[in-house]
């Protein structure tokens, strides 16, 4: 609760210059972003499974059919490399298609198309042919569905040389994220935390304000120990920092709101600051993007780090079913003992 | 003629009993009553067991669960004209004729609940666990397929998918390296006119799933779903074909999805309610009883027990899922590899400090 | 008649020349002299091209490379069909019909030599870089054909692939959105028998690829791929049909791969000579040479100038492609976003600092 | 060549128990392999593109299809889900499938089959079905090949838990672990270092040898620097090892040889003894194997590190085409580079 209205607080100030503002979930901050892009700029299309009539699985597009037609809100088979690998050849074309995969546990259909192609066209043609696409998968757990609607597969994309990686944790973020990535030269993969949703509103700007990519977000300010996180695993960071707290230990949350290109300096800036780090992540720790902070952070800035890197991620397994999934999933109290582990080296 | 036809071929459908349940005498399956009463009971059980589902999910005692009501026949029909030995391997709408394969139903129940041992079978059932990327486990289908031709086995593998997942790749693959090998499979694709949200039409631009046999060598063939007669008849025959080693058959049994795509889907957003009237004329249950009634196969009485054992079964199929004791946290790590690596000892010895064992 | 049809498939060939060259009268395209003559030396032209690109690599002056030797006429006979303003998605064999369309030769040769700049093509020649995964392509082929679609363009957008590349899922999903969206595309698959060393009846249990067409509400035809008129009939029906927005259709340009599958490959291993004794006496150059004799469009002295005249193109080619300065090694960042991001620009000035820039 | 000689005495050595043995290259190993597994287990079965009639692009299934007949080698359609898919099956069904992916640039259309079922199974059915298989990719650079031929994509695979992953550097290994990896119970990706296909010939013992999976090997004892490699990078290491024993440094290579599971001990015991480590790979080093080794280093040996643990990778680009190929992988002396500068920190 705290930790939520002191963080729109935090989002209000950020985004003081762009009043007027509106109470949004992040769903519809995504929706809204949606909406703005098309009504700006015809050549922005969506496509996917169930994103038409249905308005989307977790209702994301909906009103998008009604107002913009058919031609530019389709609802396609159910085929990912197709959704993926037609939005290449609209890209191509002049379009700027805003494809979906309804859920990132069913983005592997697509990885040929995804990985061999979206992340490679510009440089297999040598800069002719770009591709001004957005990928949006819905990643992550914490809503109790079958297998496979719980993933996050960061990772892959990140060692995927050509792809753009955005991930925004809260509505503001995500509006102001997903304008930039629309508008965007280079084909961003764009993941939405499914399990916030709808957890709760927040001021977002009314108008179309883009926050740039590349660029991470102090969502606390400390000195003690830096927490990085993204996504929905920056709730569990804040939670952490308000229970440090009370503690008297002061951490600080850097929320890195892209991972393709990363912020290098902020994250060198916060940790040369406080001297401790840990990284949150859902994807299992092995070869996570974790392990990448961890391997910069000790290359760049090993005479400041007072202790190990700590990560705190999911299991080196398959992602469990619901009555299981609380135990998989990192929570405030694992992120804590994490940074006491950094204080106690 | 400017140009020479170098492929003709048709693509039929089988209809046995019409939409109000008058059988084709000619096309009867020969059976025998209690075969007849089998088909029709088991449907009836079917939907009881769907039934509670949708129930226990209101109650909040299962997770999202998809729902089979109005696909009765077209499983009840092929589970009929499957062998002991055969294989199934599912999709994740098959409980129906899971249940009948022997599967229990409160594993099945424990699967929509959101755990795994529902989907550890009892050994022999021979049922791969349901596969929910949908197309994908079409592929596996022909791989026991093939396993079992190659071991000589006189028995088949059946692989299911829907309508929706007709579009995907690994569907043309797999039916593809079924023409190549002639792998002991039959493939059975229950068209319920929808994919979530979008209607068959626009899930492709041929006018059925079974006409795509044509791109592969294989015979294809469309059947009633709802009709249980014309579904155990068609499989029958495909699974003799397949058995006999004269390699994998597509059917498509055309049915429909009477309830939402799951408990976690809204039809009424995207769904005509005539079309819901249109087939709820063409119920599957409702169809064999008047053919039951017309060979004097049917009684109030009857039902009535029918009925009642159903419930019951039904019921200790939710006892049984609720005495499961809650599965212990170590089972998330036990059952990745053969032995524990030393990163899963390590995280499975945090979450039982953890949690306290 | 115990099952009533619901499809009827019929699929048909389109032959013009006969394999001695010999034309059915009644169908030859109604072309002036001069394209006659055209489609005649445009393959003369290719195959020039071809053999020059094996030499090269046999001399270790181009990197391994895929010979289109067999397939002239599938490719002249397209090229002459399509508008300036269409647009081409190629696999990697479509090098002929790529010059033909404007892509200069020693670019396509730069391409085997290992050097990415043979893919930027000169702006404007609406040519998508040759893909290598195979079938992938075609699904930009859709997604081009859509855009060109929902601009109201009058263009088409024609999309390559092999007869082993129809395995992949791609090939499915492509034809299957192209049924349902009706985008200005066509399919255009050369199948030359030979996915390497897999011979198509291996591929396929199908006896065509055109047949399934019958699978996704397109037209689909099979022709015959050393026939360069029946190429550019069909091509040319197809492309109309995409450009006025009745959609897509499924071209199969049954052909012959007269060499090895590239030069890092040995045919002789899995190929019987009889095969390529059989395709050499339908040879496509050989056949429109007949055709043009026969129409007295044709002699020894032009013939002798054609061929000097792609000899020397040929030649300037390759003193284009050998006059290209070395790739910079700062090429290897510099394409791979909108900007380098600093990891680009430290592994950027890492490398300079190595080559010493 | 003195690597070559020096590195042969080392297996020889090894392998002092295994005598007899013959001089092979990798491919002839490998194929070895199969031939003996295949004899002595007739459930082993090969299949992929171009494995029968054509002994495999590479010649490495060469002979198995007179030898063993159509039923149990198998030449596929050309695809990869398909391919992977039906070894599913006919693993499930109780056969054990050797799948080839032609190149492991081409793993992609495979890696929904490969992430969603090969890896899962098991712990989805809860047990009671696994799937003893092996999928055989060549992988890794240096043979001047087009677009796609070239890759490394071991993180991908690692970042996904479910999947032993394997990586021979010689012949012996090659042999020995290959025959290992067919008899395992769990599923096995088998990355075949294909620039060193035939780049030399070793002693490799006649009898049907298996090598333990997750043991690493080290291949060169040192004491001032730990360079840890696999698969073709372990040349570059021991050509590293050389010149830098020329200097008078004394770096320990650690040749992996299985990448999952991590042979942990090896690795921490190595950088103990030594203080310093590099990590060499080809594939790019955002997000790759390396970042996992320097985040575990500097976890679990933090206060033994002397300097930062050095990554020696590929750019995080697309691998280029032949004419730029050379300056993207990793070579000698960019090895002898970074251990320079775990001395000079
Ligand atoms: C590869 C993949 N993409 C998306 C989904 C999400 N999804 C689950 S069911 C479904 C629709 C399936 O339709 P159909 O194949 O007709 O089966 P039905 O649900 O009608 O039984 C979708 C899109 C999935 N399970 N797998
Ligand atoms: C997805 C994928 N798998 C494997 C390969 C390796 N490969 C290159 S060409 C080829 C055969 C292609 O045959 P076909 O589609 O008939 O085209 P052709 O070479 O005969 O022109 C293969 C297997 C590839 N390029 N892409
Ligand atoms: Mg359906
Ligand atoms: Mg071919």
């Amino acid at each position: 609760m705290t930790a939520k209205t002191s963080e729109s607080r935090a989002h209000a100030a950020l985004h003081a210059v762009a009043e007027p503002a509106e109470r949004l979930t992040l769903a519809q901050a995504v929706n809204q972003a949606l909406r703005q892009e098309m009504e700006r700029d015809p050549s922005v299309l969506v496509l996917g499974e169930d994103v038409g009539r249905d308005g989307g699985v977790f209702r994301v597009t909906e009103g998008l059919l009604d107002a913009f037609g058919p031609d530019r809100v389709m609802d396609t088979p159910l085929a990912e490399s197709g959704i993926v690998g037609v939005a290449v050849g609209l890209a191509a074309a002049g379009y700027r298609p805003v494809a979906e995969i309804q859920f990132m546990g069913f983005m592997y259909p697509a990885v040929n198309q995804l990985f061999a192609h979206v992340a490679r066209y510009r440089n297999r043609s040598r800069g002719l042919f770009h591709l001004p696409m957005v990928v949006r998968m819905p990643y992550g757990g914490g809503i109790h569905p079958p297998e496979h609607h719980s993933e996050s597969y960061e990772s892959l994309l990140l060692n995927t040389p050509g792809l753009k990686v955005v991930v925004p944790s809260n509505p503001a973020d995500a509006k102001g994220l997903l304008l930039s990535a629309i508008r965007h030269e280079d084909p961003v993969v764009y993941l939405e935390p499914k399990r916030i949703y709808r957890a709760f509103r927040e001021e977002v700007p009314t108008a179309a304000v883009p926050i740039p990519l590349g660029k991470a977000r102090v969502a606390r300010e400390g000195k003690d120990v830096t927490i990085v996180a993204w996504g929905s695993m920056v709730r569990q960071a804040l939670e952490a920092h308000e229970a440090l707290g009370r503690e008297g230990v002061s951490a600080e949350v850097l929320d890195l709101r892209t991972l393709n290109p990363l912020d290098l300096d902020a994250l060198l800036q916060s940790v040369e600051k406080t001297g401790r780090a840990g990284v949150v992540h859902e994807a299992p720790r092995n070869s996570g993007f974790g392990a990448e902070i961890a391997a910069l952070l000790q290359e760049r800035a090993l005479l400041s780090l007072l202790a190990p890197v700590q990560r705190v991620a999911g299991f080196d397994t398959v992602f469990p079913l619901s009555l299981l999934e609380a135990h998989y999933l990192p929570h405030r109290e694992r992120v804590v003992a994490a940074v006491r582990r950094t204080l106690e080296f | 003629m400017p140009k020479r036809t170098i492929y003709e071929a048709v693509t039929e459908r089988l209809e046995i009993l019409d939409k109000d349940g008058k059988a084709d005498k000619a096309l009867v399956p020969r059976l025998s009553d209690e075969q007849f009463r089998t088909l029709y009971r088991n449907m009836v059980w079917m939907r009881r067991f769907d039934e509670k589902a949708l129930n226990l999910q209101r109650q909040g005692r299962l997770g999202t669960y998809g729902s089979l009501r109005g696909q009765e026949a077209a499983q009840a029909g092929l589970a009929l004209a499957m062998e002991d030995g055969d294989w199934m391997v599912p999709s994740f709408r098959e409980h129906g004729i899971m249940m009948l394969r022997g599967i229990p139903g409160h594993l099945i129940y424990a699967f929509w609940k959101g755990d795994e041992r529902g989907s550890r079978f009892p050994e022999g059932t021979r049922c791969l666990p349901p596969a929910i990327p949908v197309g994908s486990q079409l592929l596996h289908a022909v791989g026991v397929g093939l396993a079992l031709k190659l071991r000589g086995e006189d028995s088949v593998a059946v692989g299911f998918a829907g309508d929706g997942a007709s579009s995907e790749g690994d569907f043309h693959e797999a039916l593809n390296f079924a023409g190549v090998f002639r792998p002991k499979t039959v493939f059975y694709i229950q068209n319920n006119q929808w994919a979530i949200s979008v209607p068959f039409k626009q899930q492709t631009a041929a006018g059925s799933i079974a006409q795509r046999a044509h791109g592969y060598g294989i015979p294809g063939i469309q059947v009633d779903g709802n009709d249980v007669l014309a579904c155990y008849a068609a499989a029958k025959e495909a699974l003799e074909r397949a058995r006999s080693g004269e390699g994998a058959t597509l059917i498509e049994a055309h049915t429909y999805r009477m309830e939402n795509h799951t408990t976690a889907d809204d039809a009424k957003k995207y769904r005509p309610p005539e079309e819901l009237e249109y087939w709820s004329q063409r119920d599957p249950v409702a169809r064999m009883r008047v053919f039951l009634q017309s060979r004097k196969l049917w009684s109030e009485a009857e039902e009535a027990s029918f009925l009642e054992e159903a419930s019951a079964r039904v019921d200790r199929d939710v006892e049984a899922l609720e005495a499961m004791p809650a599965p212990h946290p170590s089972e998330i790590f036990d059952h990745m590899y053969s032995e524990l690596p030393w990163n899963l000892v390590e995280q499975r010895e945090a979450l039982l400090n953890e949690v306290g064992r």
